[in-house]
């Protein structure tokens, strides 16, 4: 039940031999970087399991302003390792929480205003330890993966954010 | 002195996002030496590379080094990082 | 856009007036106590909305083992306010948290093991007030919602759970 | 006395979950007096209500009451709530 797929032209795997975590460990069940639309109710799918109580997902979706500024387009470019980065990631969030299952996902290239750049669920046997890991989780992919969000606005200005 | 040796051969500098921006190529080829010297003879063909530099990481055959003394051999491989912006 | 229901024979709706809740809140966009099937992905995209940049979203789920012991079957009851209650704590909520949009519901009667006894989705700017919201949401319907566990073990007996 | 009086009538007592098991019906009917005294008929009635009584948190006309000397009145209602276990 691994899945993963080969997204945009940015993105490669560099470790494809982080995929399997069995043990005390909870399942890694998808981490990926894509240039197809993002789908949360996927994931959540992906992390259903009988020993779970508790699932907690996150979707977050471009938005069409920025500090009081209309966004016309908006674009996230990965570097090549940003698909391992994310494997990492994953992993030690699930060393550092009781996790049964978790996904993650990273959309780059153009984001239509919207849809979701970044998708997370985890299951979990208790709820508190869901919305910690699913919070971590996201918090340590903004922190570590190297991906960058290049905005046009509508008066003709762009610019990388973070970057200004 | 290593580096003597190592100005011999080339360096790709690979270069994103803001990085790539300010220099107008994802990639440009350098003379090896410190990182510091790589960056510096970029800054010099490319003077816009000098607003985001500052901010930037980098790795060094694919490994991070924020060392601007460690040495970059020929045929090394250099990543200019912007400060991330995922999510 | 406003839905409630009328779910099971144990569940009425004591305070119809509390729906609209305009002006610098949230919006409630569905507070429901029902024995039907709980669908969390409906939550989320009832509260799906373009200002928002965070979806965080729960779902508990029930499950075969509860302290060891195996559960057989499992049912919850609702006291006739649970829905006026429910209603209640989803706007302490949205006056808590700076919230875009919010929905709620709890599933009574019998639940099939591996279903979903309560859902919530959480719509905010920022993700960081997204999973707080969401999960005092959660924590204030476990406190506050007069609603009732069953469970009839593999071996024949029974508890009414924090009643043992 | 109010409770003299009171007690002319009758109070519904809807019980719930592991209050309603242990009395065995989701409603009984019971003499005014006060919110004590009607707990005490139950138990007199029903000695298993005795141990989920002090569980138990008690609305008085849809109001929460935990005030045992309040006065229920004929005609009024008393839910017994049980320790909730939503969720």
């Amino acid at each position: 039940m691994k899945h993963f797929s080969h997204g945009g032209l940015l993105v490669y795997r560099a470790d494809p031999g982080f995929t399997v975590n069995n043990g005390p460990m909870g399942e890694i069940r998808q981490v990926e970087v894509t240039d197809r639309v993002l789908d949360v109710r996927g994931l959540e799918a992906l992390v259903d399991d009988p020993r779970a109580g508790a699932v907690v997902s996150f979707s977050g979706t471009v938005r069409d302003h920025d500090h009081g500024r209309s966004v016309a387009t908006l674009t996230y470019e990965g570097h090549p390792s940003a698909e391992s980065v994310l494997a990492e990631v994953a992993k030690e969030i699930d060393a550092r929480f009781d996790i049964i299952a978790l996904a993650v996902a990273h959309r780059v290239g153009p984001i239509p205003i919207g849809e979701s750049a970044l998708v997370a669920a985890v299951a979990t046997a208790h709820r508190g330890e869901a919305f910690a890991a699913c919070q971590a989780l996201v918090d340590l992919v903004k922190e570590r993966l190297p991906v960058w969000k290049h905005q046009v606005f509508l008066d003709g200005t762009d610019e990388w954010v973070n970057c200004a | 002195m290593a580096d003597v040796l190592d100005a011999a051969g080339q360096v790709e500098v690979h270069l994103f996002a803001a990085a790539r921006a300010a220099v107008g190529a994802s990639m440009v080829t350098v003379g090896a030496g410190s990182l510091g010297s790589v960056l510096d003879e970029i800054e010099s063909r490319h003077p816009e590379f000098a607003g985001v530099r500052p901010r930037c990481s980098f790795l060094l055959d694919e490994v991070s080094c924020s060392d601007l003394h460690a040495l970059v051999h020929g045929g090394s491989r250099v990543d200019v990082l912007p400060p991330f912006a995922g999510g």
